[in-house]
């Protein structure tokens, strides 16, 4: 089975070709099965890989394909890497990829670029694919790209809205200051280690010692790219305006995958982050900055899926600081669990948007749980385990990450507990305005409200038991779990582990920290119960009056203005600056000066020729005088 | 003695030659102009340049000079018709004829020849000898020398006649 | 003619040189300084002569013919030019009425 | 032989078609120039990737000068030679649809370009080389000149003026080095064997580099080359974009640094930061054009400075970058000027201002300007990840700060090409864009072609990469090979 | 010798068909005594001459090489005149015959091997020239062009006789072989007056060959003259006072080139400035032409400056190539001359539409008279910079790739207005005459660009 991993991206490939050559000719319920069979397939291969895996003794598998790059001493194979890690994401991307092509089905139902949508869809899980299994950087990084650029493709899939565009080409930008990052980061490694093949590198790495200076440089170079790629500070801002494309995308791209590919990569080159130690730091704080900050902005958003935006890109925080602090079991299960009831959040999300006919805004919301029964139920249990309430998933993850951090640093814990109520207020705090209270939408809206399609509520129903029961692949010791999870990422952490040394917190500690956090959260909801359901509270209209706290927070803490200020217009007047005064003036001024130059010499020197005899003459005598002086001058 | 002649009459040849270039009358620039010649065929006689003498008697101040003079008759310009230079032009001129002068002459100041120039052969100069060698080393530019007077008639015929086609 | 042989005994090279220069620079200096294109032309001739002269002494000097037979040249070209000079000023003058060199100066620049 | 027939096939071409006095000429010209691209095609099956120059010909052309008639092709030129082969069928296609006025000399000019420049890629001989460098752009000038737009007359002067003039410091450099050759030979085998010292070794690399720099263009010698691209018609852009600065490049490989090594140990470091200040300042200037033609012109000068600063870097993984770049290169920006004519011949404008929202009514069109535009702005499995990454890789060897300067192209050109592609194509369709058709016929098949190049090239890069390996890894070894000598 | 002895006799022939008003025959019969000359010419060809006459003249490769491109120039010019000259006047055979003298001229100025020769045969020409000038006795450019010419003409006359005569007071001979002698003999201790000598008669041909600072009658002259008149002058006569000049230092001077060569050196870098720069800026095409050949001077001047075993190849090579370019361009003037009244350079717009042939010719011309590639001119300045640098000019080599750059621009405004400008103008009509000349030259001229080893190792 393993050696047939290849199939497993180049099946989502034949189906994006399929769909995309076939768009306008096949019927939609075809381009909807193409869509949804090849990664069905492609998941079925990666069960059973992931079975073999499970069975197989040795832990990491290397399935050639072709040799793509060489020049000199680089060599590039295009090869796939198989063991726990990929394996797991393997699951995650085709299965979570599958729901969500499902769901599409009915959400894309009546748009006209359904098979163009789903042929960008299969492309991104085979980028996906490409990002997870590759066996060196460069492959990775061909994955990391393409996601980008479907990403870009899918968040401008409205590309008649020209703000939707400007959204797709900034969350492009953006990555693309990453992936620089991921480039130098490359050829630093393929300078120091020789090579590109993890296999290669990571056992050299393993024997270097603790904080080199290069390998903190490549460190710093992966995480910038991480950061692009995962909206993390300082290049978060796009994954907000994401939220332009259509809401499947929003699911699996911008929650559950590619956002989450900056984990992975890391993860994946754990070692050499965990042999510079000062990285890791950064990576934490970062994180729990971005996650706090995130959770800040959440607060006060009116747009359903603003919120998830920005609770996506504070769980991603959330998920570095347990990179940070050396969780990278913690860490990685986040991402599962995180998969699963952001996927879910998102889709349920969509459900109300679809039936609110395109209304995002959840001021014009309210009391839905009656219309919307199976979206509301399941949107509860995501948001659950969002906060972190046991024993749904979010908790046995979050918890993990934050345990972790304790250990390293008490502060870190502490803001993580804030930021988890934070989470916990504004994901109650949308429930709450969406679906209790009464309505206070249109009449008409309020006429075609409708429980959406099983197309799209039994993916959702899946999500939601996924988000239930996710928590237990990671069970820790404290609870008398095994933490299947960390015993089967074993293989690929250990020498980190090594470094780091085990995990010991004694489970009275443990107990406390739960209970704290689960108490904050509980907390937290209760306060948005009583704050947006007894007091029926409803967040002003634009305009109108918010607090100088609330309005920071309401407009994102100004960020993508500073960004503008900063850097976009210096950039753009430096442009005109180069083209008028540089380039024109001179540059080219001086080109041309020659040119003038020559000619004015020109209009002047034909006055030389007067036209009389007599000056000629008398030019020529002097000329004559002239030269016998030069020449006697010499002989003398 | 020799030597005072030879001063005298260079002196003559400097003088009137000043004076062709000075005087403001065409015709009397001309008149002196025959005057220097004569001073010139002096010189030559001295070197004993018979031929040249005669030569330059005939043809400068009889052909040459006459044909000068006829033009300026012909063409009426026997008095100051002829503006002058503005005075700026002519110490100009002057200046620039004199750095000319002093430029030439100092080139050749330090010239080994001072000593007295002795007539090796007195006879060179007589027509018999000039005779010999014309007709014999110079043959040929003599003969072509005649195309170059052949072409001077052509022209001269050509241009100076009145054409009566107009173009 | 002894006597002429005699006289000239004493008169040093340079001092012909020196001589026909002047006359030359005078010729030069009566081109630069007229305006007649007729009197130019003259001191033009002016020129020629002292090259002439120049040229008889040297022959002389070096009692070599050849020097005497090449201003028997010189003075077959300047009747040459003559005759063509001033042709060409005779038909100046018809189309211009003047023989002022500085009236021609159409062609400039 | 092959040479003679493949520098001689578009020279007979070039004498016919100024005969013929209808449109027709084009299916003459078509066919000429697809049976050599064949014919290159079939020297490549012929052609052994080792080091060793192959169809080697050499005549005596003037003896008592030393002139020779000698021509080669190696892996570097091989390259060249299929790109130049390769991209004259692709633009004579593009230009289908023009009708230009008097097309027998139009087509006539663009052979007899072909010729002068497959002259230059083969010429083994410093002095055919010049012959084939001046061969090339008189043709180039008289079809910008005669089928340009507007101010072309001045624009094409200065242009021409501009780069005759580097080339002439050029000849002087040649003509010295020739004097120095021991058997006084313009052999460039000779050239190479030449021994100078340091100083003049820096004089020759000025001159030489002077009039590379000029054609590349490289900054600060570019001003020429925005004006030009925009006043010279579609196929006088195509050419001098995609094949004649490749002239200069190759000039770089082939000339400049074998022959002067110890002026480029000397001064490469000047050029290599030259090249890298172009990649930025063009790259800004690129941003806030509203003229698309010259936005592409200036993202073209920041796309050549990565490709002179792979070369300076001087070592395999920058030089093999550098030639497939200047493949990718060739086909990339062909592909855009092409997408840009289609746009200005059916709206009669090229402000970006004016358009918007072609992708809703030309999907065929979207998608494929999309790829080619992926193609430029490097992004994996297109070709322009291969060369950008081989070519960044190399700059780092060089230096570190250098590939982080350099790489900026990857972000700056994503900026300014989706910029571009959204303001053309995304957004809402105004009155002007509405009525606008989609590509078909030779549009269809042209912008087909290139996509299929770009994705193929990109997916399965090697065997381009192996025609040129051993080449590239003989010359690196002989010019340090001659700087160890000059150390010791 | 045969040569002069058949163009004088043909001189007198033309002359003669004047007198009995046969003028048709005038062409042919010109053109057939050319063609007959130039056989004659090349008949002579490796003869290993040795001087005649008492060593007045003497014939070698040299002098035949040089007089068959003369000749032929002469033989293109005289096809162009037909039909030219009616114009004037009806004394038509006045014309050819003072042509033909003009050419005995040069013959004698390109085989001289004695300074009498040299200065008989300048002087044949000069007059002959001063004639031509001036055969458009109404008009007054024509008239002021012959007086310039003439006046200026005889001044530089009296500078190169004093020029000769100081050699001849320093060496006692006319012969070229004689000074050679007594430079060879005396190598230490050459007088002053040898060296004063050198300076004034370099100052006369310099003066013949319009270097600056004596290439003030050039611009005027070459204006004012009739066309085809300066086709002649700025063909034939130019490189026949290239050739002397060559003759004469290549012979004699060369041993003292260290005295000589820094000023024609300062002559050089002044002649191409002030021809170049000064061409920018004109309008009329025919001045602009005039002001080129004054560049072209400075070009040629290589060869001297860098006198060597190749100088004379180099001269020669350059000079066909010049001449067969002008030849092309002054021809085309006179066609377009004839439409448009005018000879500026807008009078050439829109030509490539109406004539494409002439425009064609027109093309190569300026584009070998530029020097670009495949192209006679562009091997002429090729060897000539190829010979500056073996010597060592490297700064003089600069200097003149910045006059080429300089002069391209003036060039090219010709082609522009030809191919890029539009213009309503008529047909001009091109006699088949006309129409052969043009193609021979510029056929010459890419052949020469290709080969130009056919001509330029023949010395």
């Amino acid at each position: 089975m393993i050696n047939l991993v290849w199939l497993v991206p180049l099946l989502p490939l034949i189906g994006f070709l399929i769909n995309g050559l076939g768009r306008n000719v096949l019927s939609k319920s075809l381009v909807g099965l193409v869509g949804c069979l090849s990664v069905l397939a492609s998941f079925a291969i990666s069960v059973g890989i992931f079975v073999e895996l499970n069975a197989s003794e040795t832990k990491s598998f290397i399935v050639p394909v072709f040799d793509w790059i060489t020049a000199g001493t680089l060599s590039v194979p295009f090869n796939f890497l198989v063991d726990p890690l990929s394996s797991i994401m393997l699951l995650i991307v085709t299965g979570i990829g599958f729901l969500i092509h499902v769901y599409s089905t009915g959400y894309m139902h009546d748009d006209a670029g359904f098979a163009k949508f789903f042929s960008y869809l299969n492309l991104f899980v085979f980028f996906m694919l490409l990002l997870v299994l590759g066996s060196n950087y460069v492959v990775m990084f061909i994955g990391w790209e393409g996601v980008g650029l479907c990403s870009y493709l899918l968040i401008g899939f409205w590309f008649t809205n020209t703000s939707y565009a400007q959204a797709a080409k900034k969350a492009f930008v953006m990555n693309r200051i990453g992936d620089l990052g991921f480039l130098i980061a490359v050829f630093l490694i393929f300078n120091t280690f020789g090579s590109l093949e993890f296999a290669k590198i990571f056992p050299q790495a393993a024997s270097m010692v603790t904080g080199d200076s290069t390998l903190l440089l490549i460190t710093i170079l992966l995480f910038i790219a991480a950061t692009g790629k995962s909206a993390q500070i300082p290049l978060f801002t796009w994954l907000p305006d994401a939220m332009a494309g259509p809401t499947p995308v929003s699911a699996l791209i911008h929650a559950a995958t590619m956002v989450t590919a900056g984990i992975y990569m890391i993860t994946r080159s754990n070692i050499l982050f965990t042999l510079s130690p000062v990285t890791m730091d950064l990576v934490a704080v970062i994180g729990l900055v971005t996650a706090i900050l995130a959770a800040c902005i959440a607060l006060t958003q009116n747009d359903i899926k603003k919120v998830l935006a920005y609770s996506t890109v504070s769980q991603l925080g959330y998920m570095f600081l347990g990179l940070g602090v050396g969780a990278y079991t913690g860490a990685f299960f986040h991402v599962i669990t995180h998969a699963f009831f952001k996927a879910l959040l998102f889709l349920g999300a969509g459900s109300v948007i679809h039936a609110m006919s395109n209304e995002q805004d959840m001021r014009n919301m309210g009391g839905l749980k009656k219309s919307l029964p199976t979206t509301f139920f399941t949107m509860l249990m995501g948001t659950i385990a969002i906060s972190g309430l046991p024993p749904f998933s979010g908790f046995f993850s979050k918890d993990e990450i934050l345990a972790h951090a304790y250990e390293h640093n008490k502060i870190l814990w502490v803001v993580g507990v804030i930021g988890a109520m934070l989470t916990a207020f504004y994901m109650f705090r949308m429930m709450f305005l969406t679906f209790w209270g009464g309505f206070r939408g249109t009449k008409e809206q309020e006429h075609h409200l409708h429980e959406s399609p099983k197309s799209m509520t039994i993916p959702l129903i899946v999500l939601a038991v996924l988000s239930v029961a996710g928590g237990f692949i990671g069970v820790p010791a404290a609870l008398g779990g095994s933490h299947w999870l960390a015993s089967f990422l074993a293989p690929v952490l250990t020498p980190s582990v090594q470094k780091l040394g085990e995990f010991h917190l004694d489970h009275t500690t443990e107990y406390i920290l739960m209970a704290v956090s689960v108490g904050g959260a509980v907390a937290a909801a209760i306060f948005a119960y009583v704050k947006y359901v007894k007091g029926a509270d409803v967040p002003v209209r634009d305009g109108g009056e918010r607090g100088a706290l609330a309005n920071l927070s309401y407009n994102k803490f100004y960020v993508d203005e500073l960004y503008a200020a900063v850097i976009q217009r210096p950039l753009d007047a430096l442009s005109g600056f180069f083209f008028k005064v540089v380039d024109r003036m001179g540059i080219d001024g001086i080109v041309n000066g020659f040119g003038r130059g020559a000619s004015e010499a020109s209009k002047s020197l034909r006055l030389l020729q007067t036209g009389n005899v007599g000056f000629y003459i008398f030019m020529m005598v002097i000329g004559i005088a002239a030269i016998i002086v030069y020449s006697f001058y010499k002989i003398y | 003695m020799g030597l005072s002649l030879f001063y005298f009459v260079a002196f003559l040849s400097v003088f009137f030659a000043l004076l062709v270039i000075f005087s403001k009358n065409p015709v009397h620039s001309v008149l002196y102009l025959i005057v220097t010649f004569f001073t010139f065929t002096i010189h030559y006689i001295l070197l004993n340049a018979q031929f040249l003498a005669v030569v330059n008697f005939i043809v400068y101040m009889g052909a040459i000079m006459v044909l000068f003079l006829f033009v300026l008759m012909l063409l009426n310009l026997n008095k100051e018709t002829e503006p002058m230079k503005s005075n700026l032009l002519k110490v100009a001129g002057v200046i620039a004829g004199m750095c000319l002068l002093v430029t030439i002459a100092g080139s050749v100041k330090a010239l080994d020849v001072s000593d007295p120039l002795v007539l090796k052969d007195p006879g060179i100069g007589l027509v018999k000898n000039l005779g010999k060698v014309l007709f014999s080393d110079f043959l040929l530019p003599f003969e072509i020398s005649s195309i170059l007077l052949l072409t001077a008639m052509v022209g001269a015929v050509l241009l100076a006649k009145r054409d009566t086609k107009h173009a | 003619m002894e006597t002429v042989t005699q006289t000239i005994q004493s008169v040093p090279l340079n001092h012909y040189i020196l001589f026909s220069t002047v006359i030359f620079a005078i010729g030069v200096m009566g081109v630069l300084i007229r305006r007649n294109a007729i009197v130019i032309f003259m001191s033009i001739e002016l020129m020629l002569n002292a090259i002439n002269l120049l040229l008889t002494a040297f022959s002389a000097y070096r009692g070599d013919a050849a020097g005497q037979v090449f201003v028997f040249f010189i003075m077959a070209l300047a009747a040459a030019e003559v005759a063509v000079g001033l042709a060409i000023i005779v038909m100046v003058f018809r189309n211009t009425q003047s023989v002022d060199i500085n009236v021609l100066n159409r062609l400039k620049w | 032989m092959d040479i003679l027939l493949l520098i001689f096939l578009p020279l007979l071409g070039a004498l016919l078609f100024p005969f013929a006095k209808t449109q027709g000429v084009k299916y003459g010209a078509l066919v000429l120039s697809v049976i050599s691209l064949l014919h290159s095609v079939s020297l490549l099956t012929r052609f052994t990737p080792d080091a060793s120059t192959q169809f080697l010909v050499d005549y005596v052309w003037i003896e008592q000068l030393g002139i020779h008639f000698k021509a080669g092709i190696d892996g570097i030129s091989m390259v060249l030679v299929l790109l130049t082969n390769l991209l004259i069928p692709i633009i004579i296609l593009a230009a289908w649809k023009h009708d230009y006025k008097n097309p027998g000399a139009f087509y006539a000019l663009i052979a007899f370009m072909q010729a002068g420049l497959l002259l230059v890629f083969t010429a083994l001989d410093a002095f055919l080389f010049y012959i084939g460098w001046e061969a090339a752009l008189i043709p180039i000038y008289f079809i910008c000149g005669s089928w340009g737009g507007e101010n072309r007359i001045w624009v094409n002067l200065k242009f021409f003026i501009y780069t005759i003039a580097g080339s002439l410091i050029m000849l002087v450099a040649i003509i010295y080095a020739y004097l120095q050759t021991p058997g006084n030979s313009y052999d460039i085998a000779q050239f190479y064997q030449l021994n100078l010292d340091a100083t003049t070794q820096g004089w020759i690399f000025w001159a030489f580099f002077l009039a590379f720099a000029i054609k590349m263009p490289v900054f600060p010698f570019h001003t020429w080359q925005p004006d030009t691209y925009t006043a010279a018609p579609t196929a006088g852009t195509m050419l001098l974009s995609g094949i004649m600065l490749k002239m200069g490049i190759y000039g770089v490989i082939r000339w400049l640094i074998p022959v002067a090594p110890l002026g480029f140990a000397e001064w490469g470091q000047t050029a290599m930061v030259l090249s890298i200040i172009g990649i930025v300042y063009a790259s800004i200037i690129a941003f806030t054009q509203k003229d698309a033609k010259r936005l592409v012109a200036y993202s073209s000068i920041a796309h050549v400075g990565l490709i002179a600063a792979g070369i300076f870097a001087w070592n395999q993984q920058g030089l093999q970058g550098a030639m497939i770049q200047m493949l990718n290169h060739g086909i990339n920006v062909v592909g855009l000027f092409f997408a840009l004519d289609i746009i200005s011949r059916r709206l009669n404008t090229r402000e970006i201002a004016e358009m918007g929202g072609i992708a809703k009514v030309a999907p065929k069109f979207a998608i494929t300007f999309l790829i080619v535009l992926l193609g430029t702005v490097a992004l994996p499995i297109t070709n322009g990840f291969i060369g950008e990454f081989l070519l960044l890789l190399g700059v780092y060897n060089y230096n570190l700060w250098a590939s982080i300067i350099a790489g900026l192209t990857i972000i700056l050109g994503a900026v300014y090409m989706f910029r571009m592609y959204q303001h053309i194509m995304l957004g809402v369709t105004n009155e002007r864009t509405l009525l606008f058709r989609d590509i078909d016929g030779t549009e269809k098949a042209v912008l087909f072609i290139i996509c299929a190049l770009v994705l193929a090239i990109g997916i399965y890069p090697q065997p381009v990469l192996n025609i040129s390996e051993a080449a590239v890894a003989n010359l690196i070894e002989q010019v340090n090979g001659k700087l160890l000598n000059a150390k010791f | 010798m045969n040569v002069l002895i058949i163009i004088s006799i043909l001189a007198l022939v033309v002359l003669y068909l004047g007198l009995y008003k046969a003028k048709s025959a005038l062409v042919p019969v010109t053109v057939l005594g050319l063609a007959g000359a130039a056989v004659a010419a090349i008949a002579e060809w490796n003869s290993n001459a040795s001087p005649i006459f008492s060593g007045m003249m003497l014939f070698d490769n040299f002098a035949v090489a040089f007089s068959v491109i003369t000749i032929l120039s002469t033989l293109l010019i005289v096809l162009l005149s037909k039909d030219y000259f009616d114009r004037i006047s009806e004394h038509v055979a006045e014309y050819y015959a003072i042509i033909l003298f003009a050419l005995a001229g040069v013959v004698v100025m390109v085989s001289y091997h004695n300074l009498t020769m040299l200065f008989i045969g300048i002087e044949i020409m000069s007059v002959a020239s001063y004639i031509l000038a001036g055969i458009r006795k109404k008009d007054i450019a024509s008239n002021e062009a012959a007086l310039k010419y003439f006046l200026m003409g005889a001044f530089s006359t009296g500078f190169l006789l004093f020029g000769i005569t100081f050699l001849y007071g320093a060496t006692g001979s006319f012969d070229l072989e004689g000074i050679k002698q007594y430079l060879i003999s005396n190598p230490t201790e050459v007088s002053i007056l040898f060296y004063a000598g050198i300076i004034l008669a370099a100052i006369g041909l310099l003066f013949k060959v319009g270097a600056a600072p004596f290439h003030f009658w050039t611009p005027d002259v070459y204006d004012g003259a009739p066309t085809l008149i300066t086709t002649f002058m700025s063909t034939v006569v130019k490189t026949a006072g290239f050739a002397a000049f060559l003759r004469l230092f290549a012979t004699c001077f060369a041993p003292l080139q260290e005295f000589w060569m820094p000023v024609l050196l300062v002559v050089t870098v002044i002649t191409l400035f002030i021809g170049n720069i000064t061409a920018l800026y004109q309008h009329s095409f025919k001045r602009m032409l005039a002001y080129s050949s004054i560049s072209h001077a400075g070009y040629m001047l290589f060869a001297i400056v860098a006198l060597g075993a190749n100088s004379g190849n180099a001269v020669f090579l350059y000079a066909t190539a010049y001449s067969v370019a002008s030849i092309i361009a002054f021809g085309a003037l006179i066609l377009v001359k004839r439409v448009t009244g005018s000879d500026n350079f807008d009078s050439f717009n829109g030509l490539a539409k109406t004539n494409p042939y002439l425009a064609f010719t027109v093309t190569v011309a300026m584009l070998s008279l530029a020097g670009i590639p495949l192209t006679a001119g562009f091997m002429g300045k090729f060897m000539m910079f190829s010979s500056a640098l073996s010597d060592y000019h490297v700064y003089l080599v600069v200097l003149a790739v910045i006059n080429a750059v300089i002069g391209i621009f003036y060039y090219l405004r010709v082609i522009v207005a030809m191919y890029f400008k539009e213009s309503d103008r008529a047909k001009v009509a091109v006699s088949p005459y006309f129409n052969v000349v043009l193609g021979i030259s510029a056929l010459v001229t890419i052949i020469l660009g290709l080969f130009p080893a056919l001509v330029s190792n023949l010395l």
